[in-house]
């Protein structure tokens, strides 16, 4: 019997890149083949491939054993071919059940739509999926984690044999992560496969039953997981091994207070936040999705209006009305989501990196020193590791670890004292990643500050010298370096103060009967 | 107070609506308007829309204005049977209608106080045909296609060049919408295909002087221009030559004689059908003449 | 799932109403400027608020409101319509050569006249959708055409109606029974199917999806060119309806007219609140935004405010309503 | 890293021309369209290809070309300017304020003249950049009360300039000392200043970033509000500068002119390759676009076509370049 999908000798060709060369690979029926390799390697190249987005230069797909051609993406979802794509594609103004269902709409007379019928359609999906989602939000509105569950929805509410997930994780914490998984593991059936592209090394013994190791375009190795250790994934994946487990350096509790934020909230979410940050210290923040880690963020570098609260740099209070405010107090805030809100898609690396630094380090009397940007943007790839044929290369046309790279890249140009650093590892890597790990201990060693969100509790705990934990918009705790481990963290971050009077007596809530969330809290989160 | 709305104060009130109103020859004719309104002690306003092929724009104006019931309407139709309608409120309300500029189709207006243009355009084919020895080509310049002010001045001076000059060849008509970087940029390029052109018409104030500048900037020496309407530009241009002269009507006589009417209309007299507010050739030998001066607006 | 409950106890504050809810809301504070508006010039001026004036602004709204309907579609997809002026301009040529140069009945003259319109809007799709050129660019060429096709046509001269007082009627007629123009009757008709359209129909659906993220609609399987094709045609059946109720209100198709209605209509729907990026408008705001338009010309002109002034009055009163509307956003 | 030397070996292949010299090919091949335009008339019509007529052609290009120049930058940002078209009738009058009634020397006359421009670009850009209008809406304000002001301050009459004929030679003058007019000079000139403003410095490469996505360049750290007002100024001053070019072609300043300017400039950006979404555009394809119209436009003329002609065959030949344009930009 063949196998469910058969993928032989497939090249493609960009111009000045071989994203593909004699690639070949198979998915059997009923398991989930995890398919990893580096930033670039060539993973949603060949998934678009699969999909009907590019052409192939040359090879074979077979369904079945039947050749399989799809002239577009609708013809692939007709085939059985459902995709969630690394990047979102998403209606925005359209509501998360309206995304869902596109196309595909319950009519009446072929013409005019149900909205009732629409609505409740996507509640039962979501309900079955689990999923916490309002059918009726606007997906424009959604955390990045949230979009992220309405391409999930949208990919399983079709009826699909092959199911492709680039990256679906990436924006997911280890809950959801654990939701996820329970979604495919329920999609598994003899006659389904699923294919898996996933940085995350942990989870893919978690989920996967073979993994599939490409490099440079070209097919390594396919392992089964049972009999596999990550380590050999890394190594056939990196071409190295890499060190085990670290540990966060540098601890220290004598450091001068570099960054103090005082009382802050804001109209939606955050209640009074208030921590310290250190002179070279990494200030892990932990939480669930939603917890407010991004708000607080962008409401110290003045990306959003804060109601309340003081921010003071070396004990001299700083007034921030906009990120340029805080870039000129050499604050610099490395967003979440890099193509909103970190990226110009149309500009080539270069002005990427260079883009937060043109005014200080790449002009003189008012005109840019191009070359001068260059260089410095060569030297960044050559240091990240950026996998592009140059840096004039269009930031779109790379692959998204190395568009996350371009983007830490132009904060490491300019010279801030006070990094904030919003998810930074989201779609890299593992090698790279270590890379990146070593980077921020290096810069924390250089004496910069760094506040280090990130959905990933590991990464955190590695990092961290010391973690806050958020949880409803508020600060429910912050643990040093030895108090931190998964369990106390997690406890924290499922705080429910809101609703449960227990919890908020926990975090010390004067009078909180879980009906009043905007009552001032006074001592919220041990400093 | 209530001044502002319709015509229940003291003084009577005459609701003006033209063909435009940025233009210099209707800021004449508001001019003698105003000048005529303070002498009898009666209220005006005046209004037209942006450009002349503004049909609904004037059609709202003339509705606005009869909501503000004045004593007495003075209107110039970009289409008079457009407005037919709204003329026929107006015989309904008693408000007396007169009609300036361009005549109205219709026998609501009491009287019509007009150039008539089509014998003005033949003025002008008359002297341009004698200026250039009765031969050569002609090239004209007009304002519009499509409104009554353009089309009479165009065919007022090719019938009268058919009938009259057989040797003068006339040359595709272009339109400039009466704009003067427009027109000049046109005058050039007849210039450039047609360098052996001996005369060029402009068949309003904007045509005219673009006319004019586009001669000048071809640095041609001998083209016969003749134009119509004045302005401090045209009469630059007929004193230092440039142009040969112009075909004047009389705005600020016509803005008076509107003014005159309507009061009399108002007070229930007789009026003639038409008043015929005339039209002059002028030019370097006349310029200066007293009559000529009344007419000319700077 | 922990999250599950997390997140729902703030659903309420964000998702309370409802997106949808939200909208309307919008609509109805960008509605406030309008009341704002309209209840200065009552009480400014006495001869403002009256029954015939009231219709007199509703009347003068008609022909503006038409092309912005079907623009706010166009609009909403990302897209923009510069030829519907002049298209108007050649429909109401068309509809003079239909019925006085044919003499086609008058209903099939003006069934004909729209369907002239879906054809300009057709080509302007297929050149958008099918050829690639950028919207203003095909409409901008598309406008040139129909400015010069309109002339060719009638000979540059206006074709009159006169000897079908029935077409007059289409516009001025009181169908009602009571002095209320037809010419409103079919544009508040007009807003009611474009406000079904917009908001209950597959068409709208795809409309705002496609201006939203037009690759993402395209990757979900949706013929985004085929879509596109059908707005701008439906748009310009819009086109063709204006210049029939311009050419009907006239008892003229005049060739010459219709250059810069089509920004008045754009302002119509911007100020509307509909965003030119595309994925957001209403048709209520579209039409709000037209009145706005209309009502501030004819209140400045009933209070006999000099014409060089009105339209700095103009100008300023669409900053300050557009401006306070934006407040008003970014309150809630 | 091992990826790195894997790539570095690919690199010359794409990286061969760089992405600005793809631009710069870009631009070669909009000119294409002119070119093959050009060639065209030159054998349709002797009169056509003389230094006279490419001269009057260059001349008749300036006023718009001025205008488009200036807007080049704000459509790069993903703004517009509706303005631009009776702000240039108001600084004209502006103009004959400070020199014929001021009786201000000319050169300064002129300099203050390119600062009321900018002074309207400014108070564009604050509306649009600080409270938060979106700049359809906000230069639309303008441009009425633009067109408003001019006619209030000259009193609705032209005022002429006809004591200082040295202001005329702005325009018409040789400085060069053979029949090449000034005016076109100043136009070259001028698309030089732009072309290194928006190559070589912060102030374009910010442009770029604003337009590209305005809300990642906040976050580097860009001031966005204040780059905004400082491109919305600096396009002013060529408004400013159009209304000097206009006034001194004519003689004077003629306040009721302007309105439609705007829409023929936009026109040129766009024809010339910049896109209406931002992020994108050269200032060669803004002269080409300008020039594209100005060629076509002459050459019809100097062909004696029939005017109603002439906007259909305008039309098509804009769809036809920009389509080929399109193919081209395809086939890369
Ligand atoms: N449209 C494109 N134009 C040019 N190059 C492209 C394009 N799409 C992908 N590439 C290049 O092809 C290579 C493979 O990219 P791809 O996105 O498949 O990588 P990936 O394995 O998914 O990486 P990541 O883990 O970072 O998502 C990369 O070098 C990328 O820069
Ligand atoms: N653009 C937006 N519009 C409306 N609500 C938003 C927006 N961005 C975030 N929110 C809301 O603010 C809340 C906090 O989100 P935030 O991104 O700060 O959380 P976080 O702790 O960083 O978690 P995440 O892992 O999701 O980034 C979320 O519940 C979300 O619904
Ligand atoms: O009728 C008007 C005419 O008298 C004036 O000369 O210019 C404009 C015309 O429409
Ligand atoms: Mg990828
Ligand atoms: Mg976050």
């Amino acid at each position: 019997m063949p196998d469910l999908l058969e993928i032989e000798g497939v090249s493609k060709g960009f111009p000045g890149v071989q994203a593909l060369d004699d690639m070949h690979l198979r998915v059997r029926h009923g398991e989930v083949l995890a398919l990893v390799g580096e930033n670039g390697a060539g993973k949603s190249t060949l998934m678009k491939l699969l999909s009907g987005i590019y052409t192939p230069d040359a090879g074979d797909f077979r369904l079945d054993g039947e050749p399989l051609r799809v002239s577009g993406p609708r013809d692939a979802m007709e085939t059985g071919i459902s995709i969630i794509h690394q990047e979102f594609n998403l209606m925005p103004h359209l509501t998360v059940a309206e995304n869902v269902y596109i196309g595909r709409e319950p009519r009446t007379g072929g013409f005019v739509l149900s909205e009732r019928a629409l609505n409740r359609r996507a509640a039962e999906l979501l309900e079955r999926l689990e999923l916490p989602l309002d059918p009726r939000a606007l997906v424009g509105n959604l955390t990045v984690a949230k979009q992220q569950m309405v391409e999930i929805a949208k990919a399983l509410s079709y009826d699909a044999r092959v199911l492709i997930m680039d990256e679906p994780t990436a924006a997911l914490n280890d809950a959801e992560v654990e939701t996820l998984h329970g979604l495919i593991r329920r999609f598994i059936s003899p006659t389904t496969g699923v294919i898996y592209i996933s940085h995350r090394m942990d989870e893919l013994k978690a989920i996967s039953d073979r993994i599939t190791v490409i490099r440079d375009g070209r097919y390594v190795e396919t392992l089964d997981t049972e009999t596999t250790t990550m380590k050999e994934v890394i190594s056939l994946m990196v071409g190295r091994t890499l060190a085990a487990e670290a540990e966060p350096q540098n601890v220290r509790d004598d450091r001068p207070v570099v960054l103090e934020v005082e009382g802050l909230s804001t109209r939606d979410l955050l209640h009074d936040v208030s921590f310290e940050l250190r002179e070279g210290e990494i200030l892990g923040f932990a939480g669930l999705m939603g917890a407010g880690r991004t708000e607080v963020a962008r409401a110290i570098v003045g990306a959003d209006a804060k109601t309340a609260g003081t921010v003071r740099l070396r004990g001299k209070p700083v007034r921030i009305h906009h990120p340029s405010d805080a870039a000129r107090l050499r604050i610099g805030y490395l967003s979440e989501d890099r193509k909103r809100f970190g990226l110009l898609l149309d500009q080539d690396v270069s002005v990427n990196v260079g883009l937060t630094s043109i005014g200080e380090r790449f002009s003189r009397s008012g005109f840019v020193r191009f070359g001068r940007m260059r260089e410095v943007a060569e030297q960044m790839v050559e240091r990240l590791g950026i996998k592009t044929p140059s840096v004039a290369q269009t930031a779109k046309n790379l692959s998204g670890g190395n568009q996350q790279k371009v983007v830490i890249a132009k904060w490491l140009v300019k010279d801030c004292d006070v990094l904030i650093f919003d998810e930074p590892t989201r779609g890299i890597d593992v090698g790279a990643k270590e890379e990146i790990y070593d980077l921020l201990n290096e810069l924390a060693g250089e004496g910069k500050s760094i506040v280090m969100i990130s959905s990933e509790l590991p990464e955190v705990l590695r990092m961290a010298h010391r973690v806050v934990v958020m949880t409803e918009g508020r600060i429910s705790g912050v643990l040093t370096h030895d108090e931190a481990t998964q369990e106390n963290v997690m406890h924290l971050a499922t705080l429910r103060p809101d609703e449960n009077p227990d919890d908020a007596a926990e975090l010390g809530l004067v009078g909180a009967t879980g009906a009043a969330p905007d009552v001032p809290d006074t001592k919220a989160g041990d400093r | 107070d209530d001044s502002a709305s319709g015509g229940s104060g003291d003084e009577p009130y005459v609701a003006i609506v033209s063909k435009g109103f940025q233009h210099q020859f209707w800021q004449a004719v508001k001019q003698g308007a105003e000048q005529q309104a303070e002498k009898e002690g009666v209220r005006i306003t005046f209004e037209g829309p942006a450009t002349e092929t503004d049909v609904e724009d004037q059609v709202n104006m003339l509705s606005n204005a009869l909501a503000k019931s004045p004593d007495a309407i003075g209107f110039a139709a970009l289409d008079s049977k457009a407005a037919e309608p709204l003329l026929q409120q107006a015989q309904s309300q008693d408000i007396p209608v007169i009609a300036f500029d361009s005549g109205v189709d219709s026998d609501i207006p009491v009287t019509t106080a007009a150039t008539d243009n089509k014998a003005a355009a033949a003025e002008a084919a008359k002297h341009m045909a004698e200026l250039i020895g009765n031969q050569g080509k002609v090239a004209m310049v007009v304002h519009d296609q499509t409104s009554k002010s353009g089309t009479d001045r165009r065919d007022g001076f090719v019938e009268w060049m058919e009938q009259n000059a057989p040797d003068v060849e006339l040359l595709p008509v272009q339109y400039g919408d009466g704009d003067q970087t427009k027109s000049a940029d046109i005058t050039k390029s007849i210039i450039q295909s047609n360098p052996d052109v001996a005369g060029i018409y402009g068949s309003n104030e904007g045509s005219a002087i673009g006319v004019v500048k586009g001669v000048e900037e071809s640095g041609k020496q001998g083209i016969t221009v003749v134009g119509f309407d004045s302005g401090q530009a045209q009469i630059d241009a007929i004193n230092n030559g440039v142009m040969a002269g112009a075909i004047t009507q009389n705005p600020v006589g016509m803005g008076e004689e509107l003014v005159k009417a309507a009061v009399k209309a108002i007070d229930g007299e007789d009026l003639p059908d038409t008043i015929d507010t005339g039209f002059y050739w002028y030019d370097k030998s006349n310029i200066d003449d007293a009559e000529i001066q009344a007419v000319l607006y700077q | 799932m922990s999250t599950t409950t997390a997140d729902d106890t703030r659903a309420p504050q964000a998702g309370g109403l409802g997106s949808r809810w939200k909208d309307r809301l919008q609509e109805l504070l960008a509605f406030a400027s309008l009341i704002v508006i309209f209840a200065f010039f009552s009480i400014a001026s006495s001869s403002f608020f009256t029954y015939n004036n009231v219709t007199n602004i509703l009347f003068s709204t008609v022909v503006i409101g038409t092309l912005a309907l079907g623009t706010t579609f166009v609009i909403i997809t990302g897209g923009i319509d510069l030829s519907i002026g002049t298209g108007m301009a050649l429909c109401a040529v068309m509809s003079g050569v239909f019925i006085t140069q044919w003499d086609v009945p008058i209903a099939l003259g003006v069934l004909m006249t729209l369907l002239f319109g879906g054809l300009i809007g057709f080509v302007n799709g297929f050149n958008v959708a099918v050829l690639g050129i950028p919207p203003f660019i095909a409409t901008l060429a598309m406008m040139l055409v129909a400015q010069g096709l309109a002339l060719v046509i009638s000979g540059s001269a206006p074709i009159y109606f006169t000897d079908d007082p029935g077409y007059v009627r289409i516009s001025t007629g009181n169908l009602l029974g009571f002095d209320f123009p037809n010419a409103v009757l079919i544009l508040l008709l007009a807003t009611l199917v474009c406000a079904v359209l917009l908001n209950k129909t597959v068409l709208g659906r795809y409309t705002y999806s496609i201006g939203s993220n037009e690759e993402a609609t395209a990757l979900s399987g949706i013929n985004v060119g085929k879509w596109k094709i059908i707005i701008y045609s439906f748009a310009g059946l819009f086109t063709g309806l204006a210049g029939v109720m311009i050419s009907a209100r006239l008892g003229s198709a005049q060739p010459a007219t219709g250059m810069g209605y089509e920004l008045q209509a754009i302002a119509a729907v911007v100020i509307g609140g509909t965003s030119l990026a595309g994925g957001k408008g209403t048709i209520v705001g579209t039409l709000v935004g037209a009145l706005i338009i209309s009502v501030i010309n004819n209140g400045l002109q009933i209070m006999s405010i000099a014409q060089e002034w009105q339209n700095v009055i103009l100008g300023l009163v669409i900053l300050v309503a557009v401006y306070a509307d934006q407040l008003r956003k970014r309150e809630r």
